[in-house]
């Protein structure tokens, strides 16, 4: 089944008591996610949704076998969280969690590299397997099956892309929100690596931002060792420079980081880059 | 968030770094005052966060007290890079021997801190980095670590620092360190780092700039916040946790999302030519509701540049019924006759269509693509203009 | 470095664990005048650093200020555990509802610090170990990352706590890691940390053991060293920088490392009956120099209880003809008559015993194995009983 | 060559131009070790007996091609030290120093189990191949070439136990001394493990003391999987339960890490223990 998650994958929702995390728990039991509990601390013991709630996530593994969290806490203790399932041998960890302190990110980016966890965000919709998974904030209807691997650093701009594939009847493999900070556990590189080994994905769309290098990295990535098509999208193209565009990741740092430079070398990759979103279909084809 | 230069050199007086007993002012009767407690002979800084200031009059000598009031009379109220002076800091001169530059980062590549310095101080590091690079030298700080002896000892060497200077130097990096870390900065930076002709090091300039995320934990440098040159509407959006930037065209954007509302202009500089542009960028975030909505378009109206608002809302957590009655809300209120072009997609997308032809506003057009909704909105521009 | 229960207190206290408002007293009118202050019911406790002092009389209660006054008095000057009282706490007394462990200490296993709780407080933890080991439980923390809230939480649920106190709790915890960490301490313990019967959480005993390693950073604890219950002799080597424990036997040992010190002692008790036995443990260290040698010897022959000193030198960095200078000086000042059973090995040992035999003390002995050294100085312990 | 060195071991010296490492410097140059050059932050440029001594690890890396460092800084300074040699890619470094604060060292473990350096020590005095190689602060003359390994916790006891297998005519292939503080880089079963594969090495001495419980995680290892015989000996036999004696980590803690209980894992592993270490020789024949 696609990537980063298979009919094994049990998942944990850390802030399940909270708004936005019994809403988006009953949105992907509704999807189909085999969503098997939840936690937050101090209010073990009670149901939400039907599922099991823990005050620790071991607590929620030993009872449940989970080996995936996502975590809805809020940015001062989302860290914590991070830590907790890192820390209970959680595979899969997706952190929705907007706005955690970026020294906080360095000490578990490093901390994370040295353990057996995936951690997706934060700061990102998570992921979806079209029909089968929901593991974040998608909406599901925008998506449908197919070979068309997604990934991005934007939010809604990937339901918008994701949508104009479904509305030109190009399904998708899976689309994975990566995440828009400076700071992030999984890159465009890491995620391209799956689909370039997923059987079932075809070909690829990528939408990156202006701000940072990995879109460069990627480019590299891509002309170094992929054999599927990809297609890219990249905002931010009349970004004044040094303007911050409501992502911490979103600025141009000394002179690097530009929409145009990023262009180019995916361009040097071989990737057809859109200058605007409603124009992947025919790209892709 | 970016400190002033004499609040950020507090900050770093406060770590252990050594710096000049200089003194903040707002009037030229103050830095007259102050000019005469330091003996006379100042420099007059403009507290403005632009780099170079040296070289477009941002910083002034005076001889005497006398002409530095007179500076400070012609500095303070005057607008230098489009920021109004309102404050200066005024400092002793000294003898410099050498001008070092030192700082510490966040290095997206690694996602670790780095610490940057090199032997050519007192410039902007961006146009250094261009016409000597090989003077720059940089060395990434493992953050379950923290900054090493070893690292700065050798940073030292390859900026040619002379040996008498490196313990001093090695306590003036851990001070900038701990400060960084403890300040939850995302850059602090001594420029120049001097060696003054009696022999010492002495931080010129100090910059520090916060993480926004992080200022929940740092209520002291919160609180150091200066909305000086911050326009109303600007003010207006950070309170309500809008992502609000003036641009210089003519059609209001608003989107939900940074990617998203990146692309909404991105479109219309893709199918306008180069009369008509976007008059802003607007993020109203994930999730918003209706009266963020409603202060979102309140703050585009009250612009005069805006002559057509596009809102491009791709519902997810954000549900679009709620932007819908954020948007009538907001037309009640201000009653605009402006052309607005509305384009919806996602969550509760029909029900909030359904909204806005119940509404019946002669002045709002629905449509379905993003495309169409940019050509649209390029159109009515250019039949106003 | 062992903190006395006040001085840990003190500690505690600065990094915001809540501790009781007792002061120390070394005088029974200054436990008089406390008791007063503190409104006339008291508990009087002994700083000596031994487990269970509740058990053998090293804590008293008192009514009112006279009752302590008398109980200080007979506590103060005598000795508990082998051990001079010279100091006491006075503290109000409180109403308890429950008593819990709350620890934190180096684990060798996974070389990380390690947080310990139990709901069974108030009782030596190792008797807790022995007697209810379920009630522990432990968590290691990753001295990279520091400690966190959720193995704070998963610990308060484990040992029971209720809701309502995981926050104070959480504090507390956070409080006494960092107090660890500051301290470089090898054990931060509060038992009991006690819930009262008017709903806080209260530390009533503190203890706080320091890495001696660490002291040069730490003046401020090191300044708080109590020689209290050290003999001159102890005191003597600890200036020296030598390893010294006084033990219950006649023959004084002296070896240059500790492994090599040990096993000259283990030496003894393998060859000799009950009656006769090591006097000491006595490690020059590494690279001693003539004058620690002669210190070394002065501290073991200023003990009345030595008949025979065996010493044992395998010479590396240390070299035997330093040492050998430094028993010949030793000798010369004390002119003893104690038989002396040297054994010399390693780096310049044929110089050293070369000087040792130029000397021509009759009392000194050299041998070449550890073994024949070991016996000889037996059996001129047991010549001598 | 034995373990943990071979014909390719280059050597720097870290505290090159104080007493001690310019002492030993000469001492491990003369018994062949193969010294290429030292380190003294703000001497470099010097020389100490020929070799050229640098400001960095790193320099002195580059300059040399090293790949493993001695380690004779004070205590204070030692940590910085290690952290040094590992960021410069050093693969093995031995660590003199006695006395530095043990949060150094956890920090200091933590770290290095993800990085290629092997640390030994600190506080131990190094390590021997008997007329090859020196690495550390052991007399020579102490050892012979043989078919033995040596392990060690201890200094000195390590000396004498070595000069009494090479007096009774038993070479070495190595001895190692892993220091005795509470927190080392290399423990007995690491160098158990390296003697049980080095095909030189056809029986091993290991010298414990008492604290802690690495000669009990020794004894478990040696039960599962070491095929060669082991004979120990354990210092701290009469040592009073509490009293610290000397090292840092020759404390009983817990009722744990007694020398009974030590000599009974060791025994129900197949151990031969001597009570006197002059019986070693007797016991592996």
């Amino acid at each position: 089944m696609s990537i980063l998650v298979d009919n094994d994958t049990r998942l944990i929702v850390q802030g399940i008591t909270g708004r936005e995390g019994s809403f988006h728990t009953a949105q992907m039991i509704e999807y189909g996610t085999h969503v098997v509990g939840g936690v937050t601390p101090g209010k073990g013991g009670e149901w939400v949704h039907s599922k099991p709630v823990f005050d620790t996530v071991q607590k929620a593994v030993d009872a449940t076998g989970a080996n995936a969290s996502i975590i809805y806490v809020p940015a001062a203790h989302a860290a914590d969280a991070i830590y907790e399932a890192i820390n209970a041998q959680i595979g899969l960890i997706v952190c929705i969690t907007e706005g955690i302190p970026i020294q906080d990110m360095m000490h578990i980016y490093e901390y994370i590299q040295y353990t057996n966890s995936r951690l997706i965000g934060p700061n990102c919709p998570g992921l979806l397997i079209p029909n089968q998974v929901k593991i974040g904030i998608m909406p599901g209807y925008i998506a449908i099956p197919g070979n068309v691997g997604v990934v991005s650093r934007s939010g809604t701009l990937t339901y918008e892309i994701v949508y104009t594939l479904t509305q030109a009847g190009i399904g998708q493999t899976a689309c994975v929100g990566i995440g828009g900070d400076p700071v992030i556990g999984t890159d465009f590189v890491d995620v391209l690596k799956m689909f370039e080994e997923d059987p079932e994905t075809e070909k690829v769309v990528m939408i990156g931002e202006i701000g940072g290098r990995t879109e460069v990295d990627a480019a590299e990535f891509i002309k170094r060792s992929m054999t599927k098509p990809v297609v890219a999208f990249i905002a931010g193209n009349s970004a004044p420079a040094g303007i911050r565009m409501g992502h911490a990741g979103a600025i141009i740092e000394n002179g690097t980081g530009t929409v145009q430079e990023k262009i180019q070398a995916l361009q040097e990759a071989g990737v057809r880059v859109a200058s605007n979103p409603e124009n992947i279909p025919e790209l892709l084809s | 968030m970016n400190l002033h230069e004499y609040q950020s050199k507090a900050r770093f007086a406060e770590f252990g770094i050594p710096v000049l007993p200089g003194k903040v002012a707002s009037t030229p009767q103050q830095v007259y005052e102050i000019a005469r407690e330091l003996g006379g002979k100042v420099v007059i800084k403009a507290q403005i966060p632009t780099p170079n200031r040296g070289q477009i009059g941002g910083i002034l000598f005076a001889e005497n007290p006398k002409q530095a009031e007179n500076l400070a009379n012609s500095l303070l109220g005057s607008v230098i890079s489009g920021l109004i002076i309102r404050k200066v800091l005024v400092n002793p001169t000294i003898s410099i021997r050498q001008e070092i530059y030192l700082g510490m980062m966040n290095d997206r590549t690694s996602s670790k801190p780095m610490l940057i310095a090199s032997s050519e101080g007192g410039r902007d590091i961006i146009e250094v980095a261009r016409t000597s690079p090989g003077s720059i030298f940089r060395d990434t700080i493992n953050p379950c670590i923290g900054l090493r002896d070893y690292q700065v000892r050798s940073i030292a060497s390859n900026i040619d620092l002379p040996n008498e200077y490196w313990k001093t130097f090695l306590q003036i990096t851990y001070s900038l360190y701990a400060c960084f870390v403890a300040s939850d900065a995302v850059l602090a930076e001594i420029n120049p780092l001097v060696i003054t002709t009696d022999n010492r090091l002495l931080a010129l300039d100090s910059k520090l700039i916060i993480d926004d995320n992080a200022l929940y934990r740092h209520t002291d440098l919160a609180e150091m916040y200066d909305n000086d040159g911050e326009s109303e509407q600007e003010a207006r959006a950070r309170a309500a946790g809008i992502s609000y930037v003036r641009l210089e065209g003519q059609i209001g954007c608003m989107a939900n999302g940074a990617g998203l509302a990146m692309t909404t202009i991105d479109m219309i500089h893709l199918y306008a030519d180069e009369s008509i542009g976007p008059a802003n960028f607007l993020d109203i975030g994930g999730g918003a509701q209706s009266n963020t909505v409603a202060t979102a378009l309140g703050i585009m109206l009250a612009d005069p540049h805006v002559k057509v608002v596009l809102l491009n809302i791709f519902g997810g957590i954000t549900r679009c019924d709620e932007v819908a009655d954020g948007i009538l809300q907001a037309l009640d209120e201000t009653k605009t006759t402006l052309p607005l072009v509305i384009r919806l997609a996602g969550t509760n997308a029909n029900e909030a269509r359904q909204m806005i032809n119940r509404a019946q506003l002669p002045n709002l057009t629905c449509t379905a693509s993003l495309t169409e909704a940019a050509r649209q909105a390029i159109a009515s521009a250019r039949g106003i203009n």
